[in-house]
């Protein structure tokens, strides 16, 4: 509809502009410090040992498998909370949240108790077939996604929300099933929503210890990421320490820049 | 730190976690002797407090868990450090002990599920000096942040065995059962206090130094396991 | 039982009783407001509705039959495309969801887009669409699954003249073989007495005529449609008494005769009627009367004109 | 436009409803399991200590305040980033995301470089006005802002996107300024996508430790929130860590479940 | 220079000239396609254009004017109500926008909404109108703000007749009063040749024709135009010939006479057309005939038949 020239729409207000370049140097200006006072020589001997490639690769496979199985798993449960009315409803959506509250090591705790070695699910587990979670990083994954799928579910219900049903409806009259409207009709138009919830997910996966450490250990090669690489590092030698997270912010960043602006600028 | 409108005093204490325990006590004790002042406590890593304590926390007096990071602190304090306690480690296991764990040896030679602080952290050096020295092979399941988070693995039952302070498995009472380390004697860590220079109040400061190094302090320390310096 | 058969009450806003043949084409008219959109939505499940639907025999409302189960091919009338779907693909949409084949699909997407004369638009998206285009689109859409009841909610809205024309005898064409039912909601009396073989006058959310065109065109019942078929028509107490606009004479003086038959009141427009100039006076009842384009500049017929306006009662038919 | 009911649309299809089940499981389990394990006999007796109701206070105040600047601050963001082409734009986006992906310890390091006492902007300040940061309350909105505030903005210009801008041309059309729009049209129409953001933000402030104990401390009754509080507790008396958990989680669903259904269920 | 004085060039969509008069409402016509919304769009400043645009002596183009200085009123063929306001907030926004005091904008608002006799629905959203209910407020929210370039996309589309008759008339007069210009979009003859007192004939992007209406009307020189007014138009080199359907002479043999008048194709469609039935002839052009009911049925006047069909030479005017 709107082959509109933004720019006959007018100049963006001072009264958004104001706040939001605001927002703006809060957001970037810490970030630009701790480049500056980052001792950027040790970067490239930093990125080639084995302890940090390892950590690397953990992060970018557990990252990777939470935002798939955020979008596997959590798409449908938005779609659900947006679109079907059920009992508890209300309450299944307070529910979602909660994980969004618990400070992370707390997390890390509920997980414990729930799929532990000792947890109520864990151990019927374990004398059922001899697996157990911990110390694997299929233990990590489940951490990262625990904390990770509130922040895309809440997201993509927001733009299921916000892009309405009128068109699943009309799929409807043209014979289409629940399941093919979702697909062909519901997921493109709510797109733009879903690339943001799940770069919210990768971010907040990427950035993830506190559950991981507590649920799934800490150990170089098996579940050990970057972050908590990182926070060990930060206790004995903070130099080092930002030089890795400097690694994690190039890598991420690259990726998410890569991947938004390609998913974004052709809605 | 420092006076308050109505002759009240306050001094705020930077401690290492493991401290936690005879700490609290130790705050109790002085704000008993002391009418009127109030005592804060904060505890974490002790890397954390350290560099706080640089960066001009509002503070009195900070208390590690190892020399090193209170050399890395030298700039903020008042004087220099003392010694008033020491640690060793010793190995808990659950107390249903589901691995049947009956000496350090199991560990050296069978398959058990072990956790030890990582080696960034002061725990972590001693654990990793223990393991050397003791040429064990396994290695361990996971490598904890810190010794808390050891125990509560121990604890929960997620690991078959931990190596933590003495301290802490006095803390842990009957959830655990305790084991000696050889050569844990010859890996003892060491406990430094001092006052900040940023003190408001340097001579409560000070005075919270001494009840530490005192008979009494030395008392509640020794009770929760702690060695003398 | 085979045709549909429907008692349709929506709270507040429709209350509507159908009976039609298999094969029928019901013209739904009625002013804006009247409940026309409601019936058709209600027909295709998507408002909640009491009463019931039967199709061939078989209840849509006990139990329930999901929107997808009732086959229905549905032209909104504010169109609805998907955004984000492109011409071709839009009509093949339903096809797919039926089980067709996606090549097949496509295929007989773009035969239905040649036939409404916007083949070469099949690859674009509606945002890039002219209103009339996404307008072609969206009936192709409905009618290209085959569906067994079309409800086609002001298909030729926004069209212009010789593409309505074009889609009336290709509509025409396709119902005459099409033994589904239609029901075609228009403002468009052509629409009324060319396609359909009933029509249904709805007004205020009742019904207030069902009958062939012819019969509703020459005893209409209503203002709304005595104004769609060009007749006047005037209700006093349970009979209708219409007269064409023709035999209407209107003059500056009091005429004589029946005072039952004339009326005061001021022009409110004169347009150009075929040979004819009709004028609108608001006479009480509003009326329409056709005079020569002579008699209107002699009597000065301008709107704000007070005039008066008389029929003989032997042009008068009176119904009930 | 629709008045349609649910039901005649069809049952929600299993391939939609077993996985969101599975991600409601996943996220509710460990919740139930936590809940359990929790000691509550000694709920009352915690949730009366001055210490806890200290860090209650704090962590409402900090959370409240927080919220307040991601909406006034972050919207304006927000629309920027969905609405106004300008330079740089992508490189904004993705500089946005990064304290996403910083894990918060590391965020706290950005903080201090930037604002701590000696920081590059934190020194000019101090040197300036005498005003330093660290180790106040406003600290600790500081942090928890930094944090907290990419989750919004990336929620909300997930939303702005997804509602698109045709409404804006309209309104462009009957004379309204963009400040108008923006307040009058794009807003409410977005409304859903705010809710979830602000609801990301907050829950995200609310279980915040990493950043704020590194930045601003860790002082019962200045600085000293409930995850930081739990965090420290957790070291000593595990049970009691737990107690407070629930009691923080307790109390944000309590909230988050009244304030969402009441926006979300008139939208 | 007072006026409108434009000439827009959309890329691949529509090149168009035109200069009015203050006042003049311009009626513009043309197929589906054409390039109508495009070049209302292109002067409301909503399509980036090339080429100028000058409104009473100041350009709108050199510097680009912001939309919402331009201070046009819009009605959008899609309506786009805002669906999150009511309609008489909807229609109040316009005001509100400039600057007018809220209590004084709601009141101007409902003024709006009784004109056009939907004042009883001023406080339901959008989505609880019918379409002509919603089309109603979208035209009371462009005229409200009294805009001094009012740009109208079919209006009357969707409207009942009584609405549309009405809501001419109250166009009319506004307009009549109305200093500003006006441009009409319309598939309708009726208000091209009734609310206008210029026609733009748009086709393929290009002016096609520029002038009065009945000059336009007699002298159509598009396919499309002749259409809409009834006319049959051919065109021979660069001359129009135009006649009458009721010129057409219907036959089943090959008539005498010239060649050149005369031609052989098959009935598309037969409807009845006031007493006549009009015959829908595709003879390599596609020609309308008005026959009588008699002949008709005589000559088997059915959809498929083969005819020829001429005019008498002196029934054609001829035009460049
Ligand atoms: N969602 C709704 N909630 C309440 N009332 C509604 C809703 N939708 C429509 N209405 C009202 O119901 C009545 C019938 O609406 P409907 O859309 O069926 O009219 P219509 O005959 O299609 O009119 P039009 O010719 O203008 O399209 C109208 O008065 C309308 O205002
Ligand atoms: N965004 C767009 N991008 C490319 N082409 C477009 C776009 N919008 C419209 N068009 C094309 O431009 C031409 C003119 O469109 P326009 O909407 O102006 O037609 P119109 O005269 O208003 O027709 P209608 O009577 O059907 O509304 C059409 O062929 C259309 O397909
Ligand atoms: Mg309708
Ligand atoms: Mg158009």
């Amino acid at each position: 509809m709107t082959d509109t020239d933004g720019r006959t729409l007018g100049r963006p207000p001072l009264s958004l502009v104001i706040p939001g370049a605001l927002a703006a140097a809060l957001l970037v200006l810490p970030l630009v410090t701790l480049v500056l006072d980052t001792p950027w020589r040790n970067f490239f001997d930093e990125l080639g040992s084995t302890v940090v490639l390892d950590a690397l690769g953990i992060t970018a496979i557990a990252s990777g498998v939470t935002v798939v199985a955020c979008v596997l798993l959590g798409t449908p449960l938005a779609w659900l909370l947006a679109r079907v009315e059920f009992p508890g409803r209300a309450v299944l959506r307070a529910a979602v949240t909660v994980p969004l509250v618990l400070p992370p090591v707390v997390a890390g705790v509920a997980l414990v108790t729930a799929l532990g070695r000792n947890g109520l699910i864990g151990s019927v587990l374990r004398d059922a077939t001899g697996i157990t979670l911990p110390y694997t990083i299929t233990a990590v994954v489940t951490a990262h996604t625990f904390v990770s799928m509130p922040f895309y579910v809440l997201s993509v219900e927001g733009a299921l929300r916000a892009s309405g049903d009128k068109y699943d409806v009309v799929a409807a009259t043209l014979g289409a099933t629940r399941w093919t409207t979702f697909r062909r009709v519901t997921l493109p138009l709510a797109m733009p929503g879903l690339v943001a919830g799940a770069a919210l997910a990768w971010a907040r996966s990427l950035g993830e210890f506190g559950a991981t450490i507590t649920f799934a250990g800490n150990y170089p090669g098996t579940t050990q990421t970057m972050p908590s690489l990182i926070y060990t590092t930060l206790q004995s030698r903070p130099e080092v320490a930002r030089t890795l997270s400097m690694i994690l912010l190039v890598v991420s960043i690259a990726i998410l820049a890569a991947l938004r602006n390609r998913w974004l600028t052709t809605p | 730190g420092g006076d308050d409108e109505g002759g009240h005093a306050t001094i705020t204490v930077l401690a290492a976690a493991s401290l936690t325990g005879a700490f609290t006590e130790l705050a109790d004790q002085f704000q008993k002797d002391h009418e009127g002042v109030t005592v804060k406590l904060a505890f974490d890593s002790s890397a954390t407090l350290a560099q706080q304590a640089v960066d001009g926390a509002p503070a009195d007096v900070l208390a590690t868990a190892d020399t090193a990071t209170m050399d890395s602190a030298t700039a903020a304090l008042d004087g220099d450090s003392e010694l008033f306690a020491t640690n060793t480690m010793v190995l808990v296991t659950p107390t249903d002990n589901p691995a049947g764990i009956t000496g350090f040896d199991d560990i050296v030679a069978g398959d058990v599920t072990y956790v030890v602080c990582v080696d960034t952290a002061p725990c972590g050096k001693v654990a990793a000096a223990l393991l050397a020295d003791n040429t064990v092979q396994t290695a361990p399941a996971s490598l904890e942040v810190d010794v808390k988070a050891v125990l509560a693995k121990v604890t929960s039952g997620e690991a078959d065995a931990g190596i933590v302070y003495a301290t802490d498995a006095v803390a842990a009472g009957d959830a655990v059962q305790r084991f000696e380390i050889p050569h844990a004697a010859d890996e003892v860590t060491s406990y430094p206090i001092a006052a900040l220079k940023q003190s408001g109040d340097a001579a409560l400061a000070q005075q919270f130094v001494d009840l530490v190094l005192s008979t009494a302090g030395q008392q509640v320390l020794a009770d929760a396991g702690f060695g003398k310096p | 039982m085979r045709g549909l058969s429907a008692d349709v009450r929506v709270d507040g806003r429709l209350e509507a009783e159908l009976t039609t043949e298999p094969g029928a084409v019901v013209a739904v008219i009625g002013p804006n407001g009247a409940g026309k959109t409601t019936l058709l939505r209600a027909l295709a499940g998507l408002v909640s509705m009491t009463g019931s639907v039967e199709v061939d025999g078989v209840s849509w409302t006990r139990p329930a039959r999901l929107v997808r189960d009732r086959n229905v091919g549905l032209v909104f009338q504010d169109q609805l495309l998907f955004p984000h779907l492109t011409a071709v693909d839009n009509v093949a949409f339903g096809l797919r969801s039926r089980g067709v084949a996606g090549a097949e699909a496509e295929t007989t997407a773009r035969d239905w887009l040649t036939r409404f004369a916007v083949a070469e638009l099949a690859d674009r998206k509606p945002g890039q669409l002219s209103g009339g285009q996404a307008q072609r689109v969206a009936i192709a859409r409905a009618l290209a699954p085959a569906p067994s009841l079309l409800l086609l909610d002001e298909p030729f809205a926004g069209l212009d003249v010789g593409v309505a024309t074009a889609l009336r005898i290709e509509l025409a064409r396709h119902l005459a073989s099409y033994d589904g039912i239609t029901l075609l909601v228009t403002h468009d009396a052509l629409d009324a007495l060319t396609l359909a073989d009933t029509v249904l006058v709805i007004d205020d959310g009742r019904v207030a005529q069902y009958g062939t065109p012819q019969n509703v065109a020459a005893r209409p019942r209503t203002d709304h449609v005595a104004r769609l078929v060009g007749l006047n028509v005037i209700r006093e107490h349970d009979r209708f008494r219409s007269f064409s606009p023709s035999a209407v004479t209107v003059s500056l003086a009091r005429p004589e005769g029946s005072a039952r038959n004339q009326w005061h009141g001021t022009v409110l427009s004169a347009v150009t009627h075929g040979d004819a100039v009709r004028l609108l006076v608001d006479a009480g009842p509003q009326l329409i009367a056709d005079v020569t384009p002579g008699a209107t500049v002699e009597l000065g017929l301008v709107p704000g004109r007070e005039v008066w306006v008389s029929v003989k009662e032997t042009a008068i038919s009176t119904y009930a």
